[in-house]
């Protein structure tokens, strides 16, 4: 942390980068959230620790039209997010200083199973210990790291950077679950049971839109459910188009372009796995069309806007 | 679910310009009879139909959804019927994923010729809403019972 | 199945390609000791007429060389309609051909694996 | 709100036997926003029309719904008729009522029904109708023929005829392509260079016509009316102002040993060469890879012999930008290669050759000065074998699935030939069919057979096998003797498939021009639209949309010049007003929509948008409206809907929808 605080600073200084986007503590160390540094002084608030999950990608957009460079930390599967937004053009290249910071799998404070907790420890970057040391109001009480850790990071996509102007810190590998378990443990129920799981799942939503606000992907100047298009802005009313269908339609529209960041779920106040409808497309997409990653780079044809005259017809896949 | 054999399914199919809705006018000209459940919406190429269309016409009590295009390769747009597959491949899939019944959307190819294969598709694909019976499924997508 | 449907099955030959060129006819090197030429055969199967096939010499006279196999500009592939024809004679007439443990001592590593089994269905004890 | 009308045709008793339309009017009537609605037995007739006239005046109507047959039949009819009446053409929807329900509905009361719901959504459709405006845009009155063939050459002397200039662009340093190439020409005799000469002079003279020879189209962009066209011109190293055509460097050229193209490679010519005695320009190029003074530096001979200092090694490649109204391809044809069919031994034996290159050995200029020899040993052939089909009409991986169309022809004249100038050489051909449809045609064959003796055998050759003699052992079968024949030639000749020429892939992709699994160009109607490609403004000439002999292709060049000079003969062309259209608001300048447009008609601009107050520079989509065909794939690869298809737009289709589910 230390490192990146001085790195900051010298490059702030020096007058590379007229800013910082980083991560600043809140009133735990559980409690981060992203921040802009414009001063050498206010960057000795800045923070990185194990529950720095937020992709910060998605704050590149509005600050890249801001004067100067922003100097931005981006870990191993922000970087993809970022090479999308560059795909897409969202956001100019010159406009930001990249620097990947390492990433050893982060964590969430919602699969810690206690109550009252106060502080967590043995979740600072660079070193962690194996197991957490969690006060809480009713004592301390252990947990292994491995089982606070987010579900994206047991699925992890790599912990290379796809793209950086410099390297921190350093990567551990934190994969111990195939990636389509999830999706395949449900192709392989009866239907009547997978809509049962969904039901029971989206029926949680509150449509607070904590998901598309932070998704990469969904970063439409105007979302079309804002919008009188589709006639789909209807957020008032209870039987409408929207309210049943936007997690489908949000899905769809990220297809082929959701580098599967897992934000969406992490930030769920509802706890829905969200990753779930995201995590189909992109099985389907792999398994009919060939493996494509999302952001892995700026070059391949994606999925959606590209085709062969021999693709499979319609109804494969299906159960 | 017993179905009640008097229940009419409403079925919308949205069939290109250029070939399928072409195909259909002559499933027309050849008296090539199909239920009157099946409601046509032109649009210029298959590759125009959104997905949003199909969620809507679902939402607002249609019971099946059908998209009828060119042959691939017989585009009228040369490429669009393509678009469309890939767009549909995913979007059936998902549907069955939520557990949405399957025979419920289908896509055909049918060309300006084929008036035969617009009538027999459109009397199998009514037959086979009519015995799913009303959609329910996806309206109550969020509706914890 | 009658007998024309299982020579296509086993053939796995669509006859009705054939645009009668008669390559197959130009390249047989057992041209001369068949009586039904190897053109003609393709024209029997498509007449339903297996009977005279039957009783033919040219199933037996066949060489398995596949020049017409690999000529044909059809893809009819004469060469297999006869191998066809005769292992349907040689499965109604319920003999056997050789049995797999004798195989091993027959095999000749140049030879080539379908020229062994045409070989072995012609040749039974 | 709109003020709406609705018209329900009877169509006789085509519509109104099985649908209620008194009922339907009545429903109408019930609609949001209809303030009229009619039958009538025959909408589209004066009198209908005129009713829908009257309405449209008295009850001040902005919007129409007929409810009637397909709108494939009288859509067109019904916007005319708003027209006239001063209502926009795009303010008419059709309920199509009888194809898609009278006619193949019994029951009437679900045909009323259904009829009702078909006019709802029409309705409902109408409401969002915006007017609709075709646009239009400049023609550049210039063609490009992509080819100088005979086809390329017909089409250009046809269009410059008719006041409009043209460029031709031809890949080799010559004008004349395969018909140059021929000695003979069917079924009249007569020499190909005497009649193809004079017209090659024709368009080198002619004051509208521009030739681009030794070059290659490197780069297409724009649509009909304006293309834009890279054309780079190759390097010749010798100056075209000042060479005269003397010919002299190519005497002394001492690099002699290239394999002449011209004569397909059955002798050698210099490494400064112009590719034969006619070409056009007269002009020569260095074979850069041939020449001494390129490879080492030393040599020089052209130069110091050259009395109009023409020679410029240093030369490079020009690209050249033009603008073009239309273009039309006519890149010609060439022969498969033979290496697949190792039973006819074309490679073993240099007496096994190609149709074409016995034109080459009939040709006065060819390798053999025009005496027909064997190839190895300088020999007269007596007896010669001629095998049709090669690598055409094949099915398997080898050949190709079509008919050649002209073999049939040139080996009745080559067999004609040869017996006439040479009595007691021996002909046989091999056919599988002979194929002579065309005037006079199959008395030429018949000709052959008859007056000349040249032994036609049905039934196919199965091998060639050179002897140690040097003759050529030809297995093959007679069909009808149901005899297998073995015959020893001195010479065998193969009909050889034709394909497009390998270029065209590459032309097609840069035009958008699509192609089919052979190669060839696809026309836009195979029966009605045979000269034109489905992409606006590009035609097709000659062999590069199917087998096609030299009559056909002069007579598709000159079609394929009238569609152009009817297309550049307009100022302006109307565009469809079906087009997609960006909300520059709501575009996030992503490029998806443009990764699927089919037409490269979506380009990005950085534009300063004033967005509720929040100024600020944003790249955006913008759509060439006259570019655009209106598929809508892009419509729907934008996450944020701000790319729309007017006439087709989200809001329509959705309440067309709605009105049907409702």
């Amino acid at each position: 942390m230390q490192e990146m605080i001085q790195r900051a600073k010298a490059l702030l200084e020096s007058g590379q980068v007229s800013r910082v986007l980083g991560w600043k503590k809140g009133e735990t160390e559980f409690d981060v959230e992203p921040a802009f540094f414009d001063t050498a002084e206010s960057l000795d608030g800045l923070f990185y620790n194990a529950f720095c999950g937020a992709n910060l990608s998605k704050y590149l957009i509005e600050a890249g039209k801001k004067e100067g460079k922003t100097l931005v930390f981006l870990k191993p599967c922000d970087s993809y997010s970022y090479n999308q937004l560059l795909r897409e053009h969202r956001v100019e290249r010159e406009k930001a200083y990249i620097i990947g910071i390492g990433c050893k799998g982060k964590l969430t404070v919602n699969k810690i199973p206690f109550d009252g907790i106060l502080s967590v420890q043995g979740a600072d970057y660079p070193d962690y210990s194996e197991n957490l040391t969690v006060e809480t109001l009713y004592g301390t009480k252990h947990i292994s790291y491995k089982e606070a850790m987010l579900e994206r990071c047991h699925v992890c996509k790599g912990k290379e950077h796809v793209v950086y102007d410099e390297l921190l810190g350093e990567s551990q590998d934190t994969v111990d679950a195939e990636r389509f378990a999830q999706v395949t443990a449900l192709e392989a129920m009866a239907p009547e049971e997978r809509f049962a799981f969904f039901q029971a799942e989206l029926s949680k939503c509150i449509r607070c839109n904590a998901c598309r606000n932070v998704c990469p992907a969904c970063s439409c100047r105007k979302c079309v459910f804002d919008s009188t298009a589709f006639d789909s802005a209807q957020k008032a009313n209870t039987t409408s188009f929207e309210e049943k269908m936007f997690h489908v339609i949000r899905a769809f529209h990220v297809a082929g372009r959701c580098t599967d960041c897992g934000e969406c779920s992490r930030v769920c106040p509802q706890g829905i796995p969200l990753h779930l409808f995201n995590r189909k497309f992109i099985k389907d997409i792999n398994t009919i069309y060939g493996d494509y990653q999302a952001g892995a780079d700026l070059e391949s044809k994606a999925p959606l806007t590209s085709f062969r005259t021999d693709d499979a017809e319609p109804g494969v896949g299906r159960g | 679910m017993p179905v009640n054999e008097n229940w009419k399914p409403t079925i919308v199919a949205f069939c290109c310009n250029w070939c399928s809705y072409a195909g259909a006018d002559l499933a027309g000209s050849s008296r090539l009879s199909y239920p009157a459940d099946v409601k046509i919406i032109k649009v210029p190429c298959s590759c125009r139909v959104n997905p949003m269309f199909i969620l809507r016409a679902f939402e607002k009590g249609a019971d099946g959804v059908i998209l009828c295009g060119c042959h691939p390769g017989d585009c009228h747009y040369s490429t669009g019927n393509y678009y469309a597959r890939r767009r549909m491949t995913l979007l059936f899939s998902m549907l069955d994923y939520l557990g949405v019944e399957s025979g419920r959307t289908r896509v055909e190819w049918v060309s300006a010729a084929e008036g035969v294969k617009f009538s027999e598709t459109m009397n199998s694909f009514v037959e086979k809403v009519h015995g799913l019976g009303p959609c329910v499924r996806l309206g109550d997508l969020r509706c914890k019972k | 199945m009658n007998s024309v449907e299982a020579i296509k099955e086993i053939s796995g030959v669509n006859p009705l390609k054939c645009m009668k060129c008669g390559k197959c006819s130009a390249s047989c090197p057992s041209f001369n000791e068949m009586d039904i030429k190897p053109h003609q055969f393709v024209t029997y199967v498509i007449n339903d007429d297996v009977e005279s096939l039957a009783w033919s010499k040219s199933a037996w006279k066949c060489l398995s060389c596949f020049a017409c196999i690999e000529r044909c500009p059809r893809d009819v592939q004469p060469g297999r309609l006869i191998d066809a024809a005769r292992q349907l004679l040689i499965r109604q007439r319920g003999q056997q051909g050789l049995t797999a443990e004798e195989i091993p001592t027959l095999l000749d590593e140049e030879m080539p694996q379908q020229l062994l089994m045409s070989a072995f269905r012609k040749y039974w004890r | 709100m709109r003020r709406i009308g609705v018209f329900v045709c009877h169509c006789g008793s085509n519509i109104a036997a099985t649908v209620d339309v008194k009922k339907v009017v009545e429903l109408a009537l019930r609609e949001p926003g209809v303030v009229h609605a009619e039958d009538y037995p025959y909408m589209c007739s004066e009198a209908g029309q005129s009713r829908i006239a009257q309405a449209i005046r008295e009850k001040q109507l902005d919007g129409l719904v007929v409810c009637s047959c397909s709108p494939r039949m009288h859509e067109a009819t019904f916007r005319k008729c708003a027209e006239k009446n001063g209502l926009n053409p795009y303010l008419v929807e059709i309920a199509n009522i009888r194809e898609h329900c009278s006619w193949i509905h019994k029951n009437m009361e679900e045909a009323t029904q259904k009829a009702a719901i078909l006019m709802r959504a029409a309705v409902a459709k109408v409401h969002l109708n915006a007017p609709l405006q075709a646009g239009t845009s400049k023609v550049t009155k210039r063609a490009l023929v992509i080819g100088g063939g005979i086809a390329g050459i017909q089409t250009a002397l046809d269009i410059a005829e008719a006041g409009f200039p043209v460029d031709i662009v031809e890949k080799e340093p010559s004008i004349g392509g395969r018909m140059s190439q021929l000695d003979k020409t069917f079924p009249t005799l007569d020499c190909s260079a005497c009649i193809l000469t004079p017209k090659m002079v024709d368009a080198a003279s002619h004051e509208n016509i521009t030739l681009f020879t030794y070059s290659e189209v490197e780069k297409v962009s724009g649509f009909v009316g304006n293309f834009t066209v890279d054309i780079r011109k190759k390097a010749r190293y010798v100056d075209m102002d000042k060479c005269t055509g003397c010919g002299v460097c190519q005497e002394k050229c001492p690099s002699k040993k290239s394999l002449n193209e011209f004569n397909r490679g059955l002798n050698t010519r210099s490494a400064i060469y112009t590719p034969f005695a006619q070409a056009i320009p007269n002009v020569p190029v260095i074979d850069a890879t041939a020449c001494i003074k390129m490879k080492t530096g030393k040599c020089g001979i052209c130069e110091k012999f050259c009395q109009a200092g023409a020679i410029d090694y240093t030369q490079k490649d020009a690209i050249i930008t033009r603008e073009y109204g239309a273009i039309v391809v006519a890149t010609g044809f060439d022969t498969i290669p033979l290496d697949k069919y190792g039973e006819y031994a074309y490679n073993e034996s240099k007496d096994v050759i190609t149709s074409l290159e016995l034109e080459r050995i009939m040709n006065a200029a060819g390798p053999t000065k025009g005496h027909l020899e064997r190839l190895s040993d300088g020999k007269a052939p007596k007896e010669i074998v001629f095998i049709q089909c090669v690598g055409s009409r094949c099915s398997d991986r080898r050949g190709k699935p079509y008919c050649s169309k002209i073999c049939c022809m040139y080996t009745a004249k080559h067999a004609m030939l040869i017996r006439d100038k040479y009595p007691d050489t021996k002909v046989t051909v091999f056919y599988i069919d002979v194929r002579t449809p065309g005037k006079n045609f199959d008395e030429f064959y018949r000709r052959a057979v008859e007056d000349y003796g040249v032994n036609y055998i049905k039934g196919q050759v199965g091998k060639v096998a050179p002897q140690p003699d040097g003759s050529l052992l030809v297995q093959g079968v007679d069909l009808l003797e149901n005899k297998q024949i073995l015959k020893k030639a001195d010479m065998v000749v193969l009909a050889t498939a034709i394909e497009p020429n390998k270029d065209v892939r590459k032309i097609a992709t840069m035009l958008t021009a699509s192609i089919d699994t052979n190669n060839f160009l696809t026309e836009a109607h195979p029966k009605l639209r045979p000269v034109e490609s489905p992409t606006a403004g590009v035609f097709l000439s000659g062999v590069c949309q199917g087998p096609k002999d030299i009559p056909e292709t002069v007579a598709q060049a000159g079609a394929a010049a009238v569609k152009v000079i009817g297309l550049l003969a307009k100022d302006s062309l109307t565009t469809n007003p079906c087009t997609a259209k960006s909300d520059e608001l709501r575009c996030n300048g992503c490029s998806q929509c443009a990764n699927v447009c089919p037409y490269g008609a979506i380009s990005y601009e950085t534009k300063l948008i004033n967005d509720h107050g929040v100024r600020e520079e944003r790249r955006i989509a913008v759509v060439n409206s006259a570019l655009c065909q209106g598929c809508g794939a892009c419509t729907v690869t934008c996450p944020s809907g701000a790319m729309d298809l007017q006439g087709f737009s989200n809001r329509q289709i959705i309440a067309e929808v709605d009105a049907i589910c409702r």
